[in-house]
């Protein structure tokens, strides 16, 4: 029952909102909501089994028998972090857009509490059908928030956003109709059960470029390549991002980037093992190539969003780099390093947005000094800068560390071309504060008159920081709880199964029971 | 043999009966009773209203419940009752019920001759229903015209002047031309099957069955009138390159109308000729089956093509059903590869028709009620900002055009999915592919009211029809695109 | 009891980073002072103690675990520590010297508008060298080695109103960076190799192992990526140039990090490592020469700038070329003793400048310097000190130490005669510039512009420099060569060598003869003094006039002015090429050539639209010939096939 | 090359190829004349080439279904006419004009 | 087994008339060319010995029909059409009237109907073929004849209702 709460309550709570009398009390109401489902989500983390790789907190349901679609969901060790870092978001996001958001309140936090619910639910969701009416479900409530509150180049940047994503995740849906077909052919019945569909095992020629499982993996890798996104198709994220209200970015960035390369680690490597395999050249390359062009890219920038916007392209390659090591390391980094830049990148919009909106410029040329102005912000700024060019004792290192050495004994060579990121991705950073932070003071920032950071301002990074350094000093706290599912996913890739957790299927059963 | 016509076949015709004499009633209501006088609007919509939804009791009466079982024939095979003909018929009673509240004082829609105007109606329902429970060609063909004639009638009794007739003569001349050709074809197809049968009903459906793959193999004329009575019916069901009336006759039609042709007379048409390619030809003809794919493909890129290059939101919303065909079409040949009785690909289909239809009433009720006098013709950028002047009637056409777009939660993306994998079953991997691309290229037009709704404020006010039936149908159907995902296996 | 002291020893200076880093807006300099100060000098009592505990027990090696940071599958990497004599004996330089250099800060900052913050940085950085040299594996050696580079950096760009200072710091980490790429890479291909990064099971591994002779094995190419990550910290060719840029730091900064301790962990760690380094003798070549090259380079360079602290920064790059030769040659205990004398006189020197440009009001030209010895002269005094020390005159340390790696680097089997004369000559020209820089600061007739009036330091900035003229008299005699204790009464103990022979690699050297090994000496005693005597004659009794001699040798004079034109190469050839590039990439792949992709796609789907548009035109006869067309086309289908 | 005997014999398909011819000429009307009133002439040639075709095969086939077809068609092709001609007679009496240039407003 | 004569004339005789409907300039003689089209087909019907088909042919269309259309005619006494098509238009057309008359033609010609060529008379001792046909209409297509009836009473209403439209309260024109 838990997990539909994280999903439905979210939903209730938004319809809630859209119907709440007064703006006044939305935000508060918001708030108090998102407190919930955090509290949830920490029940969710206390009663988590982390000894096993199973399945847990199970709930099974048929749906449209018809079509072989199931209301099947659960958690394991893979998503639970995701989902627990989407609910932690959450009341920093709202916390955070008190200020930035100031028209149309109502329907901002109603779109807030959608997105969240299909957010979580494609975290949760363990039929692929049921995924992927999440998966494109969260694309309006994003493109809205987009659309709604964002900047000058709004609609282009919606618009571009989602057709984008949309694009991609067609070819998900082929291969996903193909994968059932294929399993009927097998079993005789119609159904996009994830846990059935990993026993099947899909012809696959060695050496032979597009046997059916290679096929079938190319269409779940476009859909989430372009999610993640990875470098050739990522040119929609600096728009987005750039034109996107704080809270957008934030959430953008912190969860639904992730929802791509959890897909990558839930469906697209399980599923396909010896395609995935024989393609990991291909996925790497390319994340070596994301991870040095976004560096690159973000070096140059004006802007700062556009910056950090880039920034992310590395960091997600970084992701990609890990989980393609098919090493623990590797998949480890990766899952960590999904948590550190939903983290660091989401507290970077969130400070970049606390800016804006006192001086309404995001040109790096516009600042300089501020340091002298507002120490407090910059010292933050500063922290979250260490925190996302990885230096020891934050939650980047940690992360990268795993994946650059999971990479490395995979393949020395991507191993070691990733490691360039390392410095390129210091030297953006650094150049970035160096402009805006230190330096004389620029004098077109003195004519607004600044105010160091608020209470609001800190209730939203305070939190983070003491994350940032708590991952970075007890990374065993949290992968404690991912590291039989990682081990599990990474021992037996070629014949990946996941079963429930027993205390679930003890109770699924009795449930049929009482059905019959 | 001692043909007779038996007290059952009077019961299962009796919904058509009934459909008959309501549709005489308003006519003589106003000739007999009220001496030449038109009665009230709502009376004659209500009664003809009443008398559809009777005949869909007693349909369901028979069907549902008394003849549930089994494949029953009437006037000596020449109509046939089975699972298909339920569902089709249901559906298009359905549609046809949505539809007609939307001619209640709409602008363009002729108080002084309503009564004419819903006997035309409820005549072209009934000759739907002959087309979809006929068993035989030349009863499709009939009922085929009994619809269409009505339908041209229609369209020109119309307050606005120059479009509607301008859309008349060409649905009439093409649509004429179109039944010369049907009719081309069937003869083709008769003389074929005449040359081997022996004198039973040649152009019935189930002894066409039987010959069918025997006569492709002997006598290339058979194809050829297969292939002309697919043309014949592709131009009502506007498939490439047959299309080209859609937009230009949807324009000049009044809304309600507009409405009814893209869902009930569109869809009984498309199950018509499902029902005729259930002759289990493409399997043995690889050329058609080609031939209708490459067709496919064609009328959807058409459709979404020529909808982005539109300003009428009318005419936005003919192409995109130009483009549905295309999809329809995918699934027809799905069905047709199957071939065979009643299967789950008729399921499919149905079902995809269904949440076509709902949709299509959704976005051209909502139309309907934002025409203020006959002759305007909604432009796209006059719907800046509708969500801060009416959130629910934004909400309702958002939800449609998201069905429509096949973006899930909605129903759309259900149906498309359950269409496309049937497709898919029947090995048309490259054409669901292609479905799939030209359904994002689709995305695009479908969302650009959507961002015109809630991303800009309106500069003038938005006339909206406060007509209590019409919103209450938009709204449901609105609600119904947005839950159907869950109620599916309900629907199911 | 040893855990406590360890946490003693961790947890002190950050808790004075704490304290000081919360009320950092506060300005008064003294509460701040004795903060930071009283935090050191806690640690470096428990680092005494500690190193106590660490004599008495047997094998000499403590140990202590803290928790599991990282650990995944066969990777482990705890947060746990080892204190050793090497790691003993650095941890009380780093805490001693940094007490020291805490209490000079107190006076040195006592103007400065934000001192709670400095000693706040300063505090960060004693923790992360704690870590670098405790650490008893490379990842937590890894942590402090970054942790020290982001203090450095935040030191240096202290005064960040400053765009060049801030420019510095940036520079200085990125530099940094990319040794630490090398570094990691070095850790990565060892932990391949290995399966540990643990220094001892390291080590112990090492030792099953054969020695390397190629250039393309796992331990060749592992050491040479570290020593890559050394360079970046160690100042070494090419990865310098960011050392004397970070002079624009506050000079205690520059004392404590950038002279005693922190560019000293490159040496450290090829020390730790010296095991697993003997295996790759080629690596050690690369060491040795790359070592030689910049002791050499640094003291050219050195001979000819006018900035106190740019001479002492080059004067520290040189010296650190000696250890690192030390190390490439094999000598690590006679490098590992350089590095704690050089500590010492190096720290004294910065300090000594320190306290001259303070007096001087911020002035760093030694042009416009001169005669100070009379004005402040425990300053003259000490530094004088630090300058016998430097030039490597008995009995001062820096002789000891200095003469112990040349000596290996003439006798050792993996060097050659050329690297000791390269030796040798560096240290003619370290004995020449060190004496210049005494001869216009503190001799000669003074050029002190009439406006500022030096003055002697206070006692809180002298006292430091006192204690650390005494070390840096005589800690030599904490390492007496044989040679000369064999002479000496009593025969003092080599007490360094016996200390550390257990925990370095050994390697052998030709056998040669005491006379030889005293003829060295005489040649670089020599060599020293007469280069020192000419420039005292040169500088102070203008036998020669210097200017004509540049005049002569204007070239070499140039080069030597410009550093060489390293940095302009680096600018030219790397940075500006990557920026600009970047340009292009941006340029002409994501806006020119993907978005253009996307738009051409979308392009042809709309002329598709126009087009349809004029093919749609109202002629409903056109449309029955649409029809006609489509029926003939579909009957020629069913024909075809 | 057709031989002499193929052309005396009167066979069913001289017939048909007659009702195409006749079916082809319709269309053509339907396609290249300006006036609705010829264009509606065309559609009933049409009509008549099926009929044609139905008839002969029905009488080749010996079987009287065709007959019963064609009557049919009659009856529908002269609905049809009506039809038409009333939406003919409909728009000129507005606008004393039948020429299918004048319905070319509805385009895009 | 129809004499080789008496098809060709009538073909031709049809085939002539139908290009004058065709081709000739004014609607009145397209009407009477059409009209004569009809007789010509309705002959062949009496040759294929369906006579109350010809004899339907006759009265329905070149009787009701034709009259409707020439009055219709004569009711907007349209003047000589002047509009042609550009040539190469018409060309165009022609030509693709011309291959789909060609594919049509092709398909007869290789279904080989050509063998059969004796008219099966489809009277047996005691019913006549008309009788038959009336005999099939009242039972088999009872249901279809029935609908036929609706339709043209549907037409008949509908016609009426038409035609009394009075254009709207505006005019575009």
């Amino acid at each position: 029952m838990l997990l539909s709460a994280l999903i439905f309550l979210p939903l209730v709570f938004a319809i809630v909102i859209a119907f709440c009398p007064k703006d006044k009390i939305v935000q508060p109401l918001a708030l108090i909501f998102s407190g919930l489902l955090f509290a949830l989500s920490m029940v969710l983390l206390f009663n988590f089994d982390p000894s096993t790789a199973a399945i847990q907190f199970a709930e099974k349901a048929n749906w449209i028998p018809q079509l072989g679609i199931k209301y099947f969901i659960g958690i394991d060790g893979i998503s639970l972090w995701l989902v627990i870092l989407s609910n932690f978001l959450l009341p920093l996001v709202i916390i955070g857009s008190a200020k930035s958001v100031t028209t149309k309140i109502r329907s901002f936090y109603a779109a807030l509490f959608i997105l969240q619910a299909s957010m979580v639910g494609s975290f949760l969701a363990l039929d692929l059908i049921l995924f992927y009416i999440f998966f494109e479900s969260s694309l309006i409530p994003m493109a809205m928030m987009i659309g709604i509150w964002g900047g000058d180049k709004k609609i282009y940047a919606s618009f571009k956003f989602f057709i984008y994503t949309m694009f991609g995740s067609i070819f998900m849906l082929g291969s996903i109709i193909c994968l059932m077909l294929l399993n009927k052919t097998v079993t005789g019945s119609l159904s996009s059960d994830v846990l059935e569909l990993y026993k099947m095992d899909i012809a696959f020629i060695d050496g032979r470029l597009f046997s059916t499982q290679t096929l079938l993996f190319l269409g779940f890798a476009i859909a989430f390549a372009i999610k993640v996104p990875m470098f050739p198709v990522h040119t929609w994220l600096p728009d987005a991002h750039v034109q996107a209200p704080t809270p957008g970015s934030v959430i953008l960035a912190g969860v639904m980037l992730k929802m791509g390369t959890y897909g990558f680690m839930r469906f697209a490597i399980p599923l396909f093992p010896e395609a995935s395999q024989q393609l990991s050249w291909v996925f790497s390359f390319l994340a070596v190539i994301g991870i040095i062009y976004g560096a690159l890219v973000a070096m140059v920038q004006t802007d700062i969003k556009k910056l950090v916007a880039y920034s992310s392209v590395s960091h997600m390659g970084y992701i990609i780099l890990g989980l393609f090591a098919f090493n623990e390391l590797g998949m480890t980094g990766g899952l960590y390093q999904m948590l550190n830049h939903g983290l660091s990148t989401g507290a970077l919009f969130f400070l970049v947005g606390m800016i804006y909106d006192r001086t309404h410029t995001r040109e790096i040329s516009a600042y300089g000094g501020l340091a002298k102005i507002l120490p407090l912000y910059s010292i933050f700024f500063l922290v979250v800068t260490f925190s996302s060019i990885a230096v020891p004792l934050t939650n980047g290192f940690v992360g990268e560390f795993y994946i650059l050495m999971g990479a490395f004994l995979a393949n020395s060579v991507w191993g070691s071309l990733g490691v360039i990121g390392v410095i390129l991705g210091a030297t953006y950073m650094l150049w970035m504060v160096k402009k805006v932070f230190f330096g004389e003071e620029n004098p077109g920032l003195l004519e607004h008159k600044l105010s160091d950071l608020k209470t609001s301002e800190f209730l939203v990074l305070v939190p983070i920081v003491i994350m940032i350094f708590w991952m970075g000093l007890f990374p065993n706290h949290f992968l404690q709880y991912s590291q039989k599912s990682i081990s599990n996913l990474t021992e037996n890739v070629s014949n990946y199964e996941l079963t429930l957790h027993d205390k679930d299927r003890k109770e699924l059963i009795s449930q049929k029971n009482n059905n019959l | 043999m001692q043909p007779t016509v038996k007290f059952i076949d009077f019961l299962l015709v009796l919904p058509m009966i009934t459909l008959f004499v309501f549709s005489l009633l308003p006519i003589a209501l106003k000739v007999f009773v009220r001496g030449n006088e038109e009665a009230k609007a709502d009376v004659n919509v209500s009664l003809s209203v009443f008398g559809v939804f009777i005949s869909l009791v007693l349909m369901i009466m028979f069907h549902g419940r008394i003849f549930s079982d089994g494949v029953f024939f009437a006037f000596s095979q020449a109509l046939v009752f089975d699972q298909f003909t339920f569902l089709s018929s249901v559906l298009c009673y359905v549609l046809s019920i949505l539809a007609l509240p939307f001619i209640l004082n709409h602008p363009s829609i002729r108080k002084s001759q309503l009564s004419e105007y819903v006997f035309l109606y409820l005549n072209s329902l009934l000759g739907m229903m002959i087309m979809l429970a006929s068993n035989d060609l030349i009863m499709t063909f009939i009922g085929l015209e009994l619809m269409s004639l009505c339908l041209y009638m229609m369209i020109t009794m119309n307050h606005e002047i120059h479009h509607s007739k301008e859309s008349a003569v060409k649905y009439f001349v093409l649509g004429s031309m179109a039944s010369a050709i049907l009719l081309f074809g069937i003869s083709f197809i008769y003389g074929s099957a005449v040359m081997i049968s022996n004198g039973q009903i040649i152009t019935n459906y189930s002894t066409l069955v039987e010959v069918a793959s025997q006569l492709i193999a002997t006598d290339r004329i058979f194809l050829i009138g297969y292939a002309l009575v697919l043309i014949g019916f592709g131009f009502k069901i506007s498939m490439f390159p047959f299309h080209t009336w859609v937009p230009d006759v949807y324009q000049g039609a009044a809304t309600p109308l507009t409405l009814y042709m893209a869902t009930a007379v569109k869809i009984a048409s498309i199950l018509a000729l499902a029902r005729f390619l259930m002759l289990d030809v493409l399997n043995d003809s690889f050329a058609l089956s080609t031939t209708l794919q490459w067709i496919a493909v064609l009328t959807m890129l058409i459709g979404n093509m020529g909808a982005l290059a539109q300003s009428s939101m009318k005419r936005i919303f003919a192409y995109s059903s130009v483009a549905h065909s295309g999809y329809i079409l995918v699934g027809l040949i799905a069905l047709a590869l199957e071939g065979g009785p009643f299967t789950a690909n008729i399921e499919s289909l149905v079902l995809y028709l269904l949440g076509y239809g709902l949709f299509s009433v959704g976005t051209f009720g909502f139309l309907s009620f934002l025409e203020k006098s006959f002759d305007d013709d909604i432009q796209l950028d006059s719907l800046k900002g509708l969500f801060y002047r009416s959130p629910w009637t934004a909400l309702g056409l958002t939800f449609c055009l998201l069905g429509l777009a096949g973006i899930p939660p909605t129903l759309g993306f259900f149906t498309k999915f359950y269409i496309f994998s049937t497709a898919m079953g029947e090995g048309l991997y490259w054409l669901v592919l292609w479905a799939l691309i030209n359904s994002v290229i689709g995305v695009y037009y479908y969302l650009k009211p959507i961002v015109l709704m809630f991303f800009y404020q309106s500069e003038e006010d938005i006339y909206l029809a406060d007509n209590h039936f019409q919103k209450i149908i938009f709204l449901t159907v609105g609600f119904l695109s947005l839950v159907g995902g869950i109620l599916l296996p309900v629907i199911l | 009891m040893i855990t406590t002291l360890f946490y003693i020893l961790f947890l002190s200076p950050i808790l004075g980073f704490a304290i000081n880093g919360i009320n950092f807006r506060k300005s008064n300099a003294m509460l701040a002072g004795i903060i930071g100060t009283s935090a050191v000098l806690i640690s470096f009592i428990a680092g005494v103690l500690l190193f106590k505990e660490m004599l008495n027990v047997e094998n000499k090696v403590l140990t202590v675990h803290f928790f599991n940071w990282l650990s995944v599958g066969s990777f482990n990497a705890p947060a746990s520590f080892l204190m050793d004599p090497i790691s003993g004996i650095m941890t009380l330089i780093i805490t001693g010297v940094g007490s020291l250099i805490h209490i000079f800060s107190a006076g040195y900052m006592s103007h400065d508008p934000r001192p709670f913050k400095y000693f706040a940085y300063l505090n960060l950085f004693i923790f992360n060298m704690l870590l670098l040299v405790l650490g008893d594996n490379l990842l937590v050696t890894f942590v402090g080695w970054e942790g020290v580079g982001l203090c450095s950096y935040l030191l240096i760009g202290f005064w960040f109103s400053d765009e060049k200072k801030a420019a510095a710091g940036m520079k200085a980490f990125i530099t940094n960076r990319v040794g630490d790429a090398g570094l990691l890479i070095g850790i990565f291909i060892l932990f391949s190799q290995l399966g540990t990064v643990n220094y001892y099971e390291l080590n112990q591994y090492a030792t099953s192992l054969t020695m390397e002779s190629g250039w393309f094995g796992p331990i060749t190419l592992a050491m040479i990526f570290l020593f890559i990550g050394v360079a970046g910290k160690s100042a070494q060719i090419p990865l310098y140039v960011w050392l004397p840029d970070a002079m624009a730091g506050p000079t205690p900064v520059s004392a404590l990090i950038h002279a005693a301790t922190m560019v000293t962990a490159g040496v450290y760690l090829l020390i730790r490592l010296s095991p697993v380094l003997v295996l790759a003798p080629n690596a050690m070549m690369v060491v040795a020469i790359v070592g030689a090259m910049t002791a050499l380079l640094g003291a050219l360079v050195g001979i000819t700038q006018w900035d106190i602290k740019k001479i002492l920064a080059y004067s520290t790059v040189s010296q650190l070329g000696y250890m690192i030769l030390g190390v490439g040659v094999g000598a690590f205990i006679p490098a590992f003793f350089h590095l704690m004398t050089h500590a010492f006189f190096k720290a004294l020197m910065f300090l000594g400048s320190g306290s001259v440009i303070h007096s001087m009001h911020e002035e760093q030209d030694i042009r416009k310097m001169g005669g100070l010895a009379k004005l402040m002269p425990i300053t003259h005094l000490t530094f004088f000190i630090g300058w016998l020390a430097i030039i490597g005159l008995p009995p001062f340390s820096g002789f000891f130490s200095k003469d112990e790696i040349l000596f290996y680097t003439y006798a050792s089997k993996s060097s050659s005669i050329l690297l000791w004369i390269v030796g040798v000559i560096g240290a003619g020209c370290t004995a020449y510039y060190m004496t210049r820089l005494m001869c216009l600061t503190f001799w000669g007739e003074s050029r002190v512009s009439k406006e500022v009036h030096p003055h002697e330091s206070p006692i809180s900035m002298t006292f430091p420099l006192m204690v650390l003229a005494l070390l840096a008299a005589f800690a030599g005699l904490l390492g007496i060569p044989h040679v000369i204790s064999e002479v000496l009464p009593g025969h003092p103990p080599n007490i360094l060598e016996n200390l550390l022979k257990p925990y370095v690699a050994k390697i052998s050297k030709h056998e040669v003869t005491a006379s030889v090994e005293w003829m060295l000496m005489l040649i670089s005693v020599l060599v020293a003094i007469s280069m020192a005597v000419l420039s005292y004659m040169i500088y102070v009794k203008k036998t020669f006039n210097i200017e004509a001699i540049t005049k002569k040798i204007s070239f070499a004079h140039k080069l030597s002015y410009n550093k060489f034109f390293v940095d302009e190469f680096y600018f030219a050839r790397i940075i500006n090429p990557i920026v600009l590039g970047s340009k292009a990439l941006w340029l002409h792949i994501d806006v020119m050539f993907i978005d253009k992709i996307t738009y051409f796609i979308t392009d042809v789907i709309r002329t598709g639209g126009t087009h349809n548009k004029s093919l749609q035109n109202g002629n409903f006869q056109n449309y029955a010939f649409y029809m006609a067309v489509g029926i003939a086309s579909f009957l020629i289908m069913v024909f075809a096939f | 090359m057709p031989s002499l005997e193929s052309i005396s014999q009167i066979g069913l398909n001289h017939f048909l190829y007659l009702s195409s011819v006749l079916f082809v000429i319709g269309l053509l009307t339907v396609l290249m004349r300006k006036n609705l009133i010829v264009i509606l002439m065309g559609i009933e040639l049409m009509l008549n080439a099926v009929n044609l075709s139905f008839i002969a095969f029905s009488s080749y086939a010996g079987d009287v279904h065709g007959q019963v077809i064609v009557f049919f068609v009659m009856t529908v092709a002269a609905a049809e006419a009506g039809v038409g001609l009333a939406i003919a007679v409909a728009i000129f009496k507005k606008f004393k004009e039948v020429e299918i240039s004048f319905f070319q407003k509805l385009k895009g | 087994m129809i004499s080789a004569a008496l098809f060709y004339g009538f073909s031709a005789f049809i085939i002539i008339f139908a290009l004058a409907v065709l081709f000739a300039p004014n609607p009145i003689v397209s009407a009477l060319s059409l009209a004569a089209t009809m007789v010509g087909v309705a002959g062949l019907f009496f040759a294929l010995g369906s006579h109350f088909i010809a004899a339907v042919q006759i009265t329905v269309y070149a009787g009701a029909v034709m009259v409707l259309f020439v009055m219709v005619l004569m009711l907007f006494d349209l003047k000589k059409e002047d509009a042609v098509s550009a040539m190469y238009v018409r060309f165009l057309k022609i030509s693709v009237a011309g291959v789909i008359l060609g594919l049509i033609s092709g398909a007869i010609t290789l279904s080989g109907f050509a063998s059969n060529t004796t008219i099966m008379s489809v009277d047996t001792a005691s019913v006549t073929p008309t009788k038959k046909l009336a005999v099939l209409l009242f039972t088999k297509y009872l249901l279809a004849f029935e609908v036929l009836g609706i339709l043209l009473l549907v037409i008949a209403i509908g016609v009426v209702s038409v035609s009394r439209i009075k254009g709207g309260t505006h005019a575009k024109s």
